[in-house]
C-alpha cells in the first residue's frame, strides 16, 4: 500500500478545463490514475479527454465517488474551491495552486481540521504512488516503484533524488509534496507518520530547505520511529533568507538556519546527506540493515 | 522561507498611516522630502521633533538615521543632513518628521503568521523598545488567535494579565490589540510589529512601527503601493514574473525550482566557487522569459554561466532553445556556458545544443564542478566522485 | 416567540435603504410625506412612477396602497389619494415614490434564522412575487450558512444551479445573495426578504424588501430608528422596560413569566372570558415598576384586574406592596381586583394585602374563575376542580 | 443521578460580583452546590461570600476545576464571556442573561459544537438537581427530589409545575429551562435523550410554548421514547404571535400553533395537560404505570 493514494483513488481536479487542469488531466489519467470527474463551474456537461465536467465537487462527489481532489483554479479562487471541496467531503485535498494568499491558506486549514480533511499544499507537485496513482503535476517518468517514502518541501529536487533514486534501482511507495508556503496542511510530521505506519514502506528520504521549523519538528518526530530516514537540506550555502523581522526570529527561536536543521536532524537520528547525488546510497544501506 | 521568497514591507510612515486608519494612536506628522517641508511640519506640530529617515533597514537609529530638533530651524537643519545621506546602503529620500514623544515606558506588541500552528500569533511584553528576541522568553506572552473566530477580548485580558501591566494601560493595550489584529486580517500581513509601544501621558502611542504585507494578497489591495527597493536587473527580472536575488560569488546561475537552485548554489559553494544569484525559472517559465532572462544574467558580467535544469514542468528543448539564441545572439560575449538538461524533452534539447556547439552534462556534479572552476573555486573539494557522463 | 416577544420592522424604504448600502440594487426613489413633494420627486426621476404607502402590515397591494403614475401630476394627484389613508387601520403619512419598474420575471430571496438548526437559512426561488409560503415547496431552494465562515461563492453557485436560473441572471443573483448575507450578519437581522427581486432590462432589481431586526442587538445599531407602532400604553409600559401586548378582551392582567402570563390567558378563556392584554412583570422588575404598569392598566378601563404571581425572582412583598399603593391612591375607581399571589416572601406579601384590606389566592383555577365571571366569562367550564382554599 | 449537574459538580459565575452574579452565588452557595470560584475581570482576588475571584475562566478552571458555569454578565459581553468559557473547556454553560442578540447566540453555538461544550439558554432559569446542584436563578424551595425529569421553555410556569408537582409529593431528578430565545444551545429533544438514559428518572415533564417547532421537533422524538412523558403547552388563546414574516412560515411548515404542538404531542404518545394543574395527577398515572 502506498500512503494518501492508491490504485483505489478516485480522483477528480477542481479547474478542469483550465489550461493548467485540461493538460494535466490528460497526463493523470494517461498514467492510470482513476480521474473520474472535475469542475468547471458554468462548464456541467463538457468533457475533457472523456472526462466529465460538473458545475460542482458536490456532483463529483455524489455521481463519482471523488475522494481525492487536485484543486488547480488560479489562486484568487483557491480559497472559494477549497471550502466547496471540503464540505463536499473530499477526503484528500491536493492545492497545486501556488500564490495562494496567506491568510487565505489559513482560512482552509482551519476549516480542513474541523473536517477532518486532509490538505496536501498549497504550492505542491503533489502526491504520486507510483505505478498507482499521481494526483499532481510531477514528472511522473522518473519514478519506480519501490519501499522508499519521499516527502519534500521543493519540486524539482526531490524529482532529481527520485530519479538518482531510479538509476540506482531504488523504487519509492508514495512521493508527497508538502508545499513550499509559509502556512500548508499535512506537514513532515504528519507524512513521516503516515509512512510509519505503511507497510510498503521501508525507508524515508525528506528533503528540506532551510528556513521555517519544520525540519527540526520532523527530526522531533524521527527520534520515535521505528523506519530509518534519511535527509538532505538545500540551502547550505544560502544567504539568510528575508526573515520576518524579529518576531519571526522569536518563533524561530534560533532554528531555520542550515545548521540548525543539520544538528537537529542528525541528533534525531536522520542520516543526512551532503549531496543530492549521496541520496541513493544511504538509502541503500539503510535498506540493507 | 528561500531567498526568492518575497514579502512587501511598508516604510514606517505607511505603517503607521495604516495603523491610523485601524484607530491605533501614533504620534502627530507628516513624510516629508525636503528641509523646507520638515521646517514647515515642525512649525504646525508646534514643539520639538524627531526626524526619522525612512528606509527599509533595521539599525537605523545607531546609524545616525534618527534626529531630534527643538524648533523648526533645527528641524531644518537636521533634515538637510538626513535626506541624501545613505544608511546600509540605501538613500534617504524620505523623512517622518513627528512630535518628539516623551516617553515614560516602552511595550512590544507584534502578530506574526506561525507555521507550525498554521495560524496568527500574537506576542506581547512589557518590555518594549529592543529588539524582542534579545527579550528574555520569560518576558514574552505569546497568544494564538483562531481565525474562525479572530481575537476576543477575554484573550487580550488574559495577555495584559501575563504581561503584568493593569488598569487603564491593560485596557488601552486591549484596544490595540484588537484593532492590530482587524488590520492583520483586514490587510493580508504576515508581520506587524509595535515596537515600542510607549506609555506617554497622553497614553499609549505606536512609536515606531513594521507592517510587512504578503505579496500573494497584493490584488486584493491596489492601494499598497510596491515598495520593493530593486536594482536595474531585479526590476528587469521581477517583471518577468520570475524570482531573482543578487548575491556576492562570480558564478551566475539559472535553474528551475527554488530547492534545486539553492542546492545549486551548496554544491558550487563546496567546490570552492560562490553563486552570483538566485535565479528559479521553474513553474513553467516560457521560453522568451528564459531567452530574457538569461540575457540579463549575462549584462551582469559573471566569470561564467551555469544552468542546471531538471525538466518536469520546465521542457529541455525550451530551455535548450533559449541557451542558443543567447549563445548565437553574441550576447555572451565571450562568457563561458556550462550547461546540465535532464528530464523532459531532454533529448531533444540535446540535440538543439548540440547543432549550436555547445555540449551539456548529465549529471550536476560534472557541471557544478566546471562551472566553479571557471569561477574561481578549486573545482577539488567534495567527496571525488568524478562525473563521467561527459 | 411568545406574544411579548419583539422584533423591530423596517419600513420598505428603510430596508432599501440599507440595501442600497450593502450594493444591492434598488429601484430610483425617494420617501415623500407631501403630495407636492411625490410631484417634486416624480419630475426629477422623469418617467412613470410608482407611489408605495410606507406602512408595516401586508397586503398593501390589495388594499389600494400602491398607485402608478404616467407623469408628475398625476403622481401628486395619487399622493394626494394615499396620504391620510388608512391600511388596516394604519395611518399612511409616508410614501415611496420610484421609478416604474417593467420586470420581466420575478425571483425570491430570503434570508432568516432557523431555530432548529440554530444558524441561518437562506430561501430562494425562482417564482417570486407572491408570498413564499404559497410557492410549491419543489420551487424552494433552502441553504444554510455556516456562521463560522460566512457565505461561500460556491453555495451561490450550487443555490442557482438549483434555482434554474443560469449565466448573467445567475451571476446577478449570486453577488446579491452575497450583499444580503453580508447585511444579514452586519446589521442583526433576523429577516430579510427581498421580493420580488425583479428581473429587468437593467439586469435584477430589489423590486420590494423586508428587514426585521433584532431589538435586542439594537444598542450595536443607534442609527437604526425605532419603528415600533405604539399607543400611548404601549409606549408608557415600554418605556417601564416591561412587554406589553393590548388584547382584545375585558380582563387586565398581571403576571410574571411570558409562559405563565399566556397560561392565565389560556384559563380565562377557559372560563369564557378574555384578556384584556399580555403583561409580563418577570424577570425582577423594581416594585415602582410594578406600580406604574398596574396604574396604567387601571386606566384602560378594564372590568377587571387579575394580578397572578408565582415569585421566584419576583418578591410577594414588593408586589403587594405595588398592589397596595394603587388600591390605596384611588386609581382603581372601583375596578376590582383579583391577586394570587404564592412563592418568594408569601407570607410578607399576604401580610401587606390583609393590612389593606385586599384577600389572596393561593390557587390559579380559583383567581382565574373569580376574574372571568367578573369579566364576562361563565365561571363555569374546566373540569370542576373547585378551589377551596379561600 | 441527575442529569446535567450532580453533587460532584464544580460550578463557578461568570460576572460573580455583579449585583445578579452576587446575589445568586450566595443562594447557590446556601443551597450546597459546589461552588468553587467565579470571575470578574481586573477583580481578582476579591471574595463573594467567600467564593474566590478570579480574571479568568481559565483560572477557574485550572485552579479549582470548574466544570460547568452559570453566565450573568450583562447581555453586550456574553459573547466574549461564552466564547472565554468554551475555550477554557468548560462542559455545561448556562447561559442566564436574557436579551442576547441572536447572531451572538448563533456564534455561540457554533463554537459549543466545535468544542462539544453544551450550552443551556440564555435566557433560561438555569438547571437544578433538587438537594443536590442548583446553576440557575430558580426559587430552589419548591423542588423536591424524586423520579420526574423536567423540561421547559418558560419560567414562572416551570416553577409553578415544580410546586405543584412538590405539593403532590412528586419529586424531581432535575429541572432544566431550554431558555426563550429563538437560538437556544441544548433543545427539548437533547435534554429528553438525556432523561431517557437517566436511571433517576422514570418520566419526563415537558413544558412549551406555542411559536418555532421546538415541541413538533420533541414529539417526534418521544414517539422513540421508553419513558413517559406528560406536556404542557401554554398560548392556547394566545393571538398568532409576532411571525417571522412568510419565509419564518416556510421554516415552521404549518407548524408552531397551539394546534400543531397538541396534535404532534398527543401522536408522539405524550399525555398533554389541559391545565397547569392537571400535571402531578398525569404524572402520578405515569409513574403508577
Amino acid at each position: 500500500m502506498a500512503i494518501l493514494v492508491n490504485e483505489k483513488t478516485k480522483a477528480m481536479i477542481q479547474g478542469i478545463t483550465g489550461r493548467q487542469g485540461a493538460f494535466h488531466a490528460t497526463r493523470m489519467a494517461g498514467y492510470g490514475t482513476r480521474l473520474v470527474a472535475g469542475t468547471s463551474p458554468g462548464r456541467a456537461g463538457a468533457e475533457v479527454d472523456g472526462i466529465p465536467v460538473y458545475d460542482t465537487v458536490e456532483d463529483c462527489v455524489t455521481k463519482h465517488g471523488a475522494n481525492v481532489s487536485a484543486l488547480m483554479v488560479p489562486a484568487p479562487f483557491v480559497h472559494d474551491a477549497a471550502f466547496e471541496a471540503i464540505a463536499a467531503g473530499i477526503e484528500i485535498l491536493v492545492i497545486i495552486t501556488e500564490h495562494v494568499p496567506v491568510h487565505d491558506a489559513m482560512d482552509i486549514m482551519a476549516y480542513a481540521e474541523d473536517r477532518d480533511t486532509r490538505v496536501i499544499g498549497p504550492n505542491t507537485f503533489g502526491v504520486i504512488a507510483p505505478g498507482q496513482c499521481k494526483v499532481g503535476i510531477m514528472p511522473e517518468r522518473v519514478y519506480r516503484r519501490g519501499p522508499v517514502g519521499l516527502v519534500s518541501r521543493s519540486g524539482t529536487l526531490s524529482y532529481e533524488i527520485a530519479a538518482a533514486l531510479g538509476e540506482s534501482e531504488i523504487g519509492i511507495s508514495t512521493a508527497v509534496g508538502i508545499g513550499g508556503d509559509m502556512v500548508v496542511g499535512e506537514g513532515f510530521v504528519d507524512l513521516l507518520r503516515a509512512f510509519e505506519h505503511d507497510a510498503e514502506t521501508e525507508c524515508v528520504v525528506l528533503v528540506g530547505e532551510i528556513g521555517g521549523t519544520a525540519e527540526e519538528e520532523a527530526a522531533e518526530f524521527i527520534k520515535t520511529m521505528t523506519k530509518p530516514v534519511v535527509a538532505y537540506i538545500a540551502g547550505k550555502s544560502a544567504p539568510p533568507g528575508r526573515r520576518m523581522g524579529h518576531a519571526g526570529a522569536i518563533v524561530e527561536r534560533g532554528r531555520g538556519t542550515y545548521e540548525a536543521k543539520r544538528a537537529a536532524l542528525d541528533e534525531g537520528g536522520a542520516r543526512v546527506a551532503d549531496f543530492p547525488w549521496d541520496v541513493p546510497d544511504l538509502v541503500a544501506s539503510c535498506l540493507k540493515d | 522561507m528561500c531567498p526568492g521568497s518575497d514579502y512587501l514591507k511598508l516604510y514606517e510612515y505607511m505603517a503607521k498611516e495604516t495603523f491610523a486608519r485601524y484607530g491605533i494612536p501614533v504620534p502627530a506628522g507628516s513624510v516629508v522630502e525636503s528641509a523646507e517641508e520638515a521646517e514647515q511640519v515642525a512649525g504646525s506640530l508646534g514643539g520639538p521633533v524627531a526626524l526619522k529617515s525612512q528606509v527599509l533597514s533595521g539599525g537605523r537609529g545607531k546609524a545616525g538615521g534618527i534626529q531630534f530638533a527643538p524648533d523648526p530651524a533645527a528641524a531644518r537643519k537636521a533634515a538637510a543632513e538626513l535626506l541624501g545621506s545613505t544608511i546600509q546602503g540605501l538613500v534617504v529620500d524620505r523623512l517622518l518628521v513627528e512630535e518628539q514623544l516623551f516617553i515614560e515606558h516602552e511595550l512590544y506588541l507584534g502578530l506574526i503568521i506561525d507555521p507550525s500552528t498554521r495560524g496568527p500569533l500574537i506576542i506581547a511584553s512589557r518590555k518594549g523598545g529592543v529588539d524582542i528576541e534579545e527579550v528574555p522568553g520569560r518576558d514574552i506572552v505569546r497568544e494564538r488567535v483562531d481565525v474562525r473566530w479572530g481575537l476576543f477580548p477575554y484573550q487580550v485580558r488574559s495577555i495584559t494579565s501575563r504581561m503584568g501591566i493593569s488598569g487603564r494601560m491593560a485596557r488601552q493595550f486591549g484596544g490595540i490589540a484588537m484593532s492590530l489584529y482587524r488590520l492583520f486580517r483586514g490587510e493580508d500581513a504576515v508581520l506587524t510589529e509595535i515596537n515600542p509601544l510607549a506609555a506617554t501621558t497622553n497614553g499609549l502611542v505606536a512609536a515606531d512601527g513594521r507592517l510587512t504585507m504578503d505579496d500573494d494578497s497584493a490584488y486584493r489591495h491596489p492601494e499598497v503601493p510596491d515598495t520593493h527597493q530593486r536594482t536595474e536587473i531585479e526590476e528587469k527580472i521581477a517583471g518577468l514574473g520570475l524570482s531573482y536575488v543578487p548575491l556576492d560569488g562570480r558564478v551566475a546561475i539559472m535553474a528551475n525550482g527554488a530547492g534545486a537552485t539553492m542546492a545549486t548554489m551548496d554544491i558550487l559553494e563546496h567546490f570552492g566557487s560562490r553563486a552570483m544569484n538566485f535565479l528559479d525559472v521553474g513553474g513553467g517559465a516560457s521560453g522568451e522569459k528564459m531567452t530574457e532572462a538569461l540575457k540579463t544574467l549575462a549584462g551582469t558580467d559573471p566569470d561564467v554561466i551555469l544552468i542546471n535544469v531538471f525538466g518536469g514542468i520546465t521542457r529541455c528543448d525550451e530551455v535548450a532553445e533559449s541557451t542558443r539564441e543567447v549563445y548565437q545572439s553574441g550576447a555572451l560575449r565571450g562568457i563561458p556556458l556550462v550547461v546540465r538538461l535532464v528530464g523532459t524533452n531532454e533529448e531533444e534539447g540535446r540535440e538543439i545544443l548540440r547543432e549550436a556547439g555547445i555540449s551539456a552534462h548529465h549529471e550536476l556534479l560534472g557541471a557544478a564542478r566546471e562551472a566553479a572552476a571557471l569561477g574561481g573555486g578549486t573545482a577539488t573539494g567534495g567527496d571525488g566522485d568524478g562525473d563521467t557522463s561527459q
